[in-house]
């Protein structure tokens, strides 16, 4: 039984790899991060009933468009993953696969009771309890459902979470991807492989960490390299 | 033109239009909203987004080819900007006028359907095949228009049009049909509803843009600014005399370009066959009448 | 997401392929799967893939109490809850021959009508939204809203109400609540001028809806369509009208009917029953004043209710069309077994499916929108 | 002996050293050695591209009491330089190791080789004729080289060449026809005496002329309505043979349209006839055809589903771009269509070249079952590439060039129809080539092509060349505007003033140096900003947006039959059939002339024929 | 509401057939309880001859102490506006029973569901494969011997009810008092 000290809300802001001796690179890493608390764009996929408050949000009464929150179809052009309420297992796998194939930084927030423990459905052989194993989340909407002003509390509070640099579990999925990935074998099975390569990932854009790798990620690469992308060759 | 103001006038030019392109797009997102009854972005919005899509850590990518598409799709439109005289400035206007703009707008959608193609996602081929047949629709409108228009004044250079518009009155008075026909396809080149077909949400999941993120996107959301600015300077360049100064040429811009989204916001979009019917009948009518009354 | 599907020797010869629609798309309503096999953009086949909604309700009945499980049925159908908890207590009152008090019935059908304006007004956004035609959801939203403002201030929830309880509702209405049903039902009124303006009478809107995803009686009979659906192929079937419940009976409305059973005609048909909705509603507001009573049966202590053995089917009209209960009790404390006959079951699966055969990929979306597929009916 | 005679007897040395070692593994090398060679003799000749006077060859001899004389001018070197060019890259491609793997398939290289240095020779032979029987003689030569060609792959190929064999035997009796009405009204074949004698021809006569020629040039050139052969015939050619049959064996017709049509019988003069009942001039009739030339066959080839019958129908259809701007007589136009015959043989050339390395490689040139192969073979891919962006006519490539003149001297001439029916013609082939490089080389990689490699040297080197020859023509048109200048000159129309990057004009002119430049400019700016931020990782092809689902290996997730199914929902029925119905009436017609004709001579004298056709004939004439 | 009559066809089918009793349960509805070879049969003579062309549903109960499944048919006139519900049992070893997809196209829909979920195998059946379980590799869900709460909680972790953040909180006095026997496992 794993704690809810363990979502990375907690984790401590990580250092810049190297000193940034350019004056300039503090002010242009500020507008970055301005720039991504102020532009959200939210994957349009109504995983669960709290997806009907999504509506009202993002339309004519509560215009989220005002706070630069827009909804995208692909998972490609989002950076918010709202998992709006109780996830079944067939829905979680798919959930997994369309936050891997968003680009960083991601952001996850859990709306609705349900993703935080199973809400209502607690009992229910075919809904995951615990949203925070098997995804970095970084913020949760409590509430069955929570109502839009709720849900656009929570968005100022993640811009602001964002704009200071605090919130950065998506580094904690590369970091410790092995733990999610334990989890999520634990759920559907040893064999369980989605296309995209994390581990790659993470070594390339040198985000892996000591637990990137670990009993899990052996286990997966057990059963199947991971997907390398065809590369292009002259011979 | 002495070699500096042009050189001057090629690097100025995208740089204007890209920031008024922001604008417009700033307009386009207003007017929806206000359509809609809500309030809409804040001002900075566009340039924030494209600065997100920018700043992405990973950036997902389906091979070198998805990379040069995009390179081409914005490059090209810089490219482009410099052929499109602006109050000021003519840049590389006098060395290919109106056909080879027409052609140079080309090469931006050739790069896009290159990169889309590479994604491997039919969304996004389904996509650029309805892409491609909307451009053989509203471009038969559009080079009837052209033919007109450069007959009518004996020039393709775009710079002299303006200065013979501003000598003889507004394109759009002397050739009411043609500019008319202008419209439709405007409204196709800018590929707003009823003409959307090929980004159609509902059906393709976004068609070209499904596989798009961080400065792929960002690209994409460049080229729009660009798109945007294009096609009303472009128009407003044939039909309304171009500009003398800014604040006129301004003005004429912005509202050539926000008439195509007051009607964008209120019509669902066309199937591709109703769309080509309707651009086919039409426009094409009305282009080759003004030709008629233009040429006899 | 198993190794061995990346692992394939070859691709199958043919030139189909492969579009999926949903869980994550636009075109679906909620969060279900459409796999379309087409060619060129004719559909060849289409195959509904559900379950990503599936959370074991009628298990999750059976291991709570006959109360509990108020709280547990409107998440059946998010978009239109009212009927999901009032047929389950009329299942419940039927079990155990609980005479619900006629100011109750007439509170249910106040709660029931405004639900189905909710629903309706959501499904010509979405409608609208399938051909790209924005504003209509945006409008029909911003104006649904109101009707849950107005479930707010009636039961203090937007979207779940959890109001109706076997024997009657919770509570009364609270004061001036009347006036203000009134006063939404003159706003919506005079927004449908714009409605028409903006998407009925639009041409693109009616070129791009005629003749999709039709569908005659004969096939809508024998594929069990229900509801608008089944109505807008000219057969004039309302379960309040036909097995009336609650005061039905007693109220005046039209069953409106179109003949072409399309998608158009779907539409026309919603857009009908609106009016007749705010037809209803007005007789339930001029008519509730007068009736007094008490709003709720006396019933035996809740957490030990044990409802008499024997089964039930009761049955309703939701906005989606024929929903229905089927309880059976072995005289426990707890449902022995709840089925429910979600009307989208049909609509969302295999009328889909014969409707999507042979439709054009772009108007895949639009059929399953046209049709209110409600996919956590199918799921549960 | 002249250079002329060096050239001529090289192709023919050539010719004799490729019979010698036609069983051999070195005729490849022979071939492109002697091809090289004439190139080289060729360039000797440059003059001729430059404005010098005509070359005659030493090499005259008699038939029939008529001296044949053999001459080069600019627009023979033009055409020869093409010739050999086209000739030269396709026996190298065709020597390496294609010429091993068509080995293997149980196949000669070595007769493929001899059909193509015959070919070369034939062709050389016919832009050398300097009077109406050598011409004639030449054209039957190239008609039976060309068949040699393309009936070496027998089977279906055989079916198509005879069926080219046919058409081109009806159009030289047409030639023939000419032929004998020239003759008996100068008592010559010589072009002097043609050009003396044309001014006071009547109107019926240029007319008789000019379509009596014309459907003999226009068979071989696949105007319409000859062209159903070609797609077809060319479609079934090996390889590189194919790659130059479609280059530059077409233009043999349009070589003898320029030289009968504008050179001898002057375009005043087609303008000057007006076809009764219309008004039309015999000028515009031919513009009209050409712009249906343009047309119909593009948009015949948007639903090929087969890349080498793709590509024979845009053959068909920029024929009529050529023509088109020839006919329009302006100096912008012709050099527009006579710019585009080097321009298309480039773009022709490579692109059936990286379609033969495609198919060398992978077995199949069927675009259904393709996609995918940019990054397996990105060099070929490089070459599609340039030559789609060249025959689509997109700048920076050369194909814009020669359509741009041709869209402006139509602009300028004030004939809105003829550019609104060019310009459509473009868009269809800006969406076919578009479907043709899509499913060859974009979109999913087939599993059974995962382990499939680049093309070899011997094929990449020459399809880089004419990427390389695309570009630069493209960016400094000039090179080949200087030439095509003196062709204008030679065959006596107006000369364009050009410049290195193109057409300078007061009213819109085009300068493709400085436009090229800030196009790689803004290139360079936009690869800048896209390089400079965030770094980018490349995915596998199954990590891809499915609606939210896990895409598998077996899944066809690959966009590309039917590709324009929305347009074909529009315009599908207005051609459904409409060739094959088109070639029936053409078919049938004949059938029913032939037979109405046997049943004449069976029932009445056979003289009385001829003598019907005589009193026609001078009717015609008189 | 008065009693409805039933009309007469019905009634006529009913007694023509035997192995059935029916009984009129409220205005509009009525049971009949059939034995499961006689069921198609009068499925088809109701939709045949009395217009019961609307097939409602069919709910299946497992009758665990019975060692039975209960299957029944909801059938709706649209003409005499009834509802018959049709009752039939089938021993639950061999939990298999025969489709009625060729009399009523929406039985393929149930069918499947119980399938699905009680594991009876309709012969006939057009789709008998998964669809809301196909990722679901346990017993099937409804039967009454599968218990849902102890595969939960083998399965799923919870969250836990007293995290740190929570003992900092009441360490300043605040914060939720969970007595120990409320503490879920």
């Amino acid at each position: 039984m794993s704690d809810l000290s363990k979502i990375p809300i907690h984790t401590e802001k990580h250092a810049p790899e190297e000193a940034r001796t350019n004056p300039l690179a503090g002010v242009f890493d500020e507008l970055v991060r301005f720039a991504q608390s102020r532009s959200m764009y939210m994957l349009h996929y109504c995983t669960g009933c709290g997806a009907i408050e999504l509506p009202p949000a993002m339309t004519s009464r509560f215009d989220m468009e005002r706070l630069g929150i827009q909804p995208m179809v692909t998972p490609r052009q989002a950076d918010i993953l709202l998992v709006t309420g109780y996830v079944s297992v067939k829905t979680l796998k798919r959930i997994i696969l369309t936050y891997e194939q968003m680009p960083s930084p991601k952001y996850v927030i859990g709306i609705c009771s349900c993703t935080v423990n199973g809400g209502m459905y607690w009992q229910s052989y075919a809904t995951a309890k615990k949203l925070s194993e098997y995804l970095p989340v970084d913020l949760y909407i409590a509430g069955c459902m929570p109502r839009p002003e709720a849900v656009i509390e929570g968005m100022r509070a993640l811009m602001a979470n964002i704009q200071s640099g605090e919130t950065e579990p998506w580094k904690d999925y590369y970091q410790r991807y092995d733990y999610y990935l334990g989890n999520q074998q634990h759920l559907f099975g040893d064999n369980w492989q989605t296309p995209t390569d994390v581990i790659g990932q993470a070594q390339h854009y040198g985000l892996a960490g000591p637990e990137t790798e670990g009993e899990h990620t052996r286990i997966l690469q057990q059963y199947q390299q991971p997907l390398v992308a065809h590369k292009l060759r002259l011979k | 033109m002495e070699i500096g103001k042009r050189i001057a006038d090629i690097i100025l030019m995208p740089i204007v239009a890209f920031v008024i392109g922001l604008f417009m797009v700033l307009m386009l997102r207003k007017i929806a909203a206000k359509l809609q009854r809500r309030v809409g972005p804040p001002f900075f919005q566009p340039l924030i987004d494209i600065i997100k899509f920018y700043s992405k850590t990973t950036q997902v990518s389906h091979g070198l080819l998805h990379d040069i598409g995009i390179i081409m799709a914005v490059g090209g439109y810089l490219a482009a900007e410099s052929l499109l005289p602006v109050p000021g400035m003519d840049g590389l206007s006098d060395k290919g006028g109106i056909i080879t703009l027409t052609y140079f707008l080309m090469i931006p959608s050739l790069g896009l359907a290159l990169g889309v193609g590479q994604c491997a996602n039919p969304n996004g081929s389904i996509g650029i095949s309805r892409a491609l047949t909307a451009m053989l629709a509203y471009d038969i409108p559009f080079v009837i228009v052209i033919f007109g228009v450069a007959w009518h004044y004996g020039t393709t250079d775009l710079s002299e049009m303006i200065s013979l518009q501003q000598a003889q009155g507004w394109g759009a008075f002397e050739m009411p049909l043609l500019a008319l026909a202008g419209l439709f396809a405007l409204q196709g080149m800018m590929g707003k509803q009823p003409f959307e077909i090929y980004v159609a949400p509902a059906e393709i999941a976004t068609g070209p843009m499904v596989e798009m993120g961080g400065k792929y996107m960002g690209g994409l959301f460049v080229m729009q600014c660009f798109q945007l600015y294009t096609a009303g300077v472009l128009y407003t360049t044939l039909f309304l005399g171009g500009g003398t100064h800014w604040l006129d040429f301004l003005i004429k811009i912005f509202a050539v370009v926000a008439i195509p989204m007051m009607i964008a916001f209120t019509f669902p979009r066309y199937r591709t066959e109703d769309m080509l019917r309707l651009m086919w009948k039409w426009p094409v009518l009305a282009g080759l009448l003004g030709i008629a009354f233009v040429m006899y | 997401m198993r190794p061995e599907n990346y692992q394939a020797q070859s691709h199958p010869p043919s030139n189909e392929y492969e579009l999926f629609i949903g869980p994550n798309h636009p075109g679906i309503e909620g969060n279900y799967a459409f796999k379309l096999k087409l060619h060129g953009d004719v559909v060849l086949a289409g195959k509904a893939d559900g379950g990503y909604l599936h959370r074991g309700f009628e298990k999750l009945m059976e291991g709570r109490l006959w109360i509990q499980n108020i709280a547990l049925v409107p998440r059946i159908c998010v978009p239109d809850p009212v009927p999901m908890e009032v047929t389950y207590s009329m299942a419940v009152e039927d079990l155990c021959g609980l005479e619900v008090p006629e100011r109750a019935q007439w509170l249910r059908v106040l709660q029931l009508e405004l639900s189905r304006i909710a629903a309706h007004l959501f499904t010509f956004g979405g409608h609208a939204a399938t051909t790209g035609m924005y504003t209509t959801s945006y409008w029909g939203i911003a104006d649904r809203d109101l009707i849950l403002d107005l479930f707010e201030a009636l039961t203090g929830g937007r979207v779940y109400h959890i109001f109706n309880i076997p024997g009657g509702t919770r509570r009364d209405v609270p004061p001036g609540f009347l006036e203000q049903v009134s006063q939404t039902l003159d706003y919506l009124e005079s927004r449908l001028p714009d409605y028409d303006n903006l998407l009925f009478t639009n041409q693109v809107f009616i070129t791009r809806a005629k003749d999709v995803g039709a569908m005659t009686q004969e096939q809508a009979l024998e594929w069990g369509v229900t509801g608008p659906n089944l109505r807008a192929t000219g057969l004039a079937f309302d379960v309040r009208r036909d097995d009336p419940y609650l005061v039905y009976e007693q109220l005046e409305f039209d069953v409106p009917t179109e003949a072409a059973g399309d998608a158009w005609a779907r539409a026309m048909v919603r857009r009908a029953e609106l009016k007749q909705s705010f037809r209803i509603l007005r007789q339930v507001i001029e008519r509730l004043p007068s009736i007094g009573g008490p709003v709720r049966a006396p019933i035996p202590n809740p957490l030990a209710w044990n409802v008499p053995a024997g089964e039930t089917y009761a049955r309703v009209e939701s906005s989606k069309g024929e929903l229905a209960y089927y309880a059976v009790s072995n005289g426990g404390d707890k449902p022995y077994r709840v089925h429910v006959r979600g009307p989208s079951s049909m609509h969302a699966v295999q009328v889909l499916e014969w409707l999507a055969e042979g439709a054009r990929l772009e108007d895949v979306a639009q059929i399953m929108f046209s049709l209110d597929a409600c996919p956590p009916e199918v799921d549960r | 002996m002249s250079l002329l005679d060096a050239l001529l007897l090289t192709a023919l040395g050539t010719l004799i050293a490729t019979l010698a070692t036609v069983r051999t593994r070195w005729v490849g090398y022979v071939a492109s050695l002697g091809l090289g060679l004439q190139l080289l003799v060729l360039f000797l000749l440059a003059p001729l591209g430059y404005g010098a006077p005509a070359v005659t060859s030493g090499l005259a001899w008699d038939l029939f009491g008529q001296p044949l004389v053999l001459r080069y001018d600019a627009m023979s070197w033009y055409f020869a330089l093409i010739t050999l060019g086209a000739g030269l890259v396709s026996s190298v491609y065709a020597t390496g190791a294609w010429s091993d793997h068509y080995r293997a398939a149980g196949r000669s290289p070595g007769w493929l080789q001899f059909a193509l240095a015959l070919n070369v020779f034939t062709m050389l032979l016919l832009l050398a004729s300097g009077d109406f029987l050598s011409l004639f003689i030449a054209w039957e030569l190239v008609s039976w080289a060309s068949f040699l060609l393309m009936a070496l792959a027998a089977g279906p190929a055989l079916k198509w060449s005879l069926r080219y064999i046919t058409y081109a035997t009806a159009g030289a009796m047409s030639m023939l026809a000419a032929l004998g009405i020239v003759f008996h009204l100068t008592g010559s074949l010589n072009y002097a005496d043609f050009m003396a004698a044309v001014d006071q021809w009547s109107v019926g006569l240029i007319t008789l002329l000019t379509v009596l020629f014309g459907a003999g040039f226009a068979v071989k050139m696949g105007i319409l309505p000859f062209h159903l052969w070609q797609a077809g015939a060319y479609a079934e050619t090996p390889g590189p043979g194919m790659a130059f049959l479609g280059a530059i064996s077409s233009r043999m017709g349009l070589y003898g349209m320029m030289l009968v049509w504008v050179q001898l019988i002057g375009l005043i003069r087609l303008i000057e006839v007006h076809i009764p009942l219309t008004f039309l001039s015999l000028r515009d009739v031919l513009m009209w055809i050409a712009a249906f030339t343009i047309i119909l066959p593009t948009y015949t080839a948007l639903k090929q589903n087969d890349a080498r019958r793709l590509l024979a129908w845009h053959g068909i259809g920029q024929g009529g771009y050529m023509l088109m701007g020839i006919l329009s007589a302006s100096a912008l136009g012709s050099a527009g269509g006579i710019l585009h015959i080097f321009n298309y043989a480039t773009n022709q050339a490579v692109l059936l070249l990286a379609v033969f390395a495609v198919v060398y490689r992978t077995g199949t040139a069927d675009l259904n079952k393709l996609g995918g192969l940019f990054t397996r073979m990105p060099l070929t891919f490089v070459a599609m590439l340039v030559g789609i962006i060249g025959l689509a006519g997109i700048p920076p490539m050369n194909g814009f060039v020669s359509k741009w003149m041709v869209y402006r001297s139509l602009l300028s001439e004030g004939m809105p129809l003829l550019f609104v029916a060019s310009v459509i013609g473009t868009l269809g082939t800006i969406l076919s080539v578009y479907k043709l490089i899509h499913n060859t080389f974009l979109g999913q990689l087939r599993l059974e092509h995962e382990p499939v490699q680049e093309a070899p040297w011997s094929m990449v080197i020459p399809m880089m060349v004419l990427a390389l020859i695309i570009f630069l023509t493209g960016f400094m048109p000039g090179i080949v505007l200087d030439w095509v200048a003196a062709v204008q000159a030679a065959v006596g129309l107006p000369v364009l003033p050009h410049t290195l990057g193109g057409v300078a004009d007061a009213h819109g002119g085009l300068d493709m140096i400085m436009l090229v430049l800030v196009l790689f400019a803004g290139f360079g700016v936009s690869a800048l900003l896209f390089y400079a931020t965030g770094r980018s990782e490349p995915v596998h092809q199954l990590d891809n947006y499915a609606g939210g689902h896990f895409l598998s290996a077996d899944v066809r997730y690959h966009y590309s039959d039917h590709f324009y199914a929305g347009l074909m929902h529009r315009i599908g029925h207005w051609y459904r059939g409409s060739f094959l119905w088109f070639e029936s009436v053409v078919a049938s017609l004949a059938s029913f002339l032939a037979q109405w004709s046997a049943t004449f001579y069976r029932l009445m004298q056979p003289a009385l024929p001829m003598l019907a056709m005589a009193v026609i004939v001078l009717w015609m004439v008189s | 509401m008065t009693e409805r009559e039933l009309d007469t066809h019905l009634v006529t089918i009913l007694r023509e057939l035997e192995s059935l009793e029916y009984r009129q349960t409220s205005p509009r509805r009525v049971r009949i309880d059939v034995t499961r070879e006689a069921l198609p049969g009068l499925l088809e003579l109701l939709k045949g001859r009395a217009s019961y062309v609307h097939l409602s549903a069919i709910s299946c109960v497992d009758w665990i102490e019975d060692n039975e499944f209960e299957l029944v048919y909801h059938l709706w006139s649209y003409e005499s506006n009834h509802l018959v519900s049709a009752h039939t049992r089938i021993p639950r070893e061999t939990a298999r029973y025969i489709s009625v997809y060729d009399l009523y196209k929406p039985a393929a829909f149930f069918e499947r569901d119980i399938f699905e979920m009680f594991g009876v195998y309709f012969e006939g059946s057009p789709h008998m494969e998964k669809f809301i379980l196909t990722e679901w590799d346990g017993p099937p869900p409804m039967r009454k011997d599968f218990d849902a709460e102890a595969y939960v909680q083998e399965t799923f972790n919870w969250q836990s009810y007293h995290p740190d953040w929570l003992k900092e909180l009441e360490e300043e006095g605040g914060g939720v008092a969970i007595r120990p026997e409320e503490v879920r496992r």
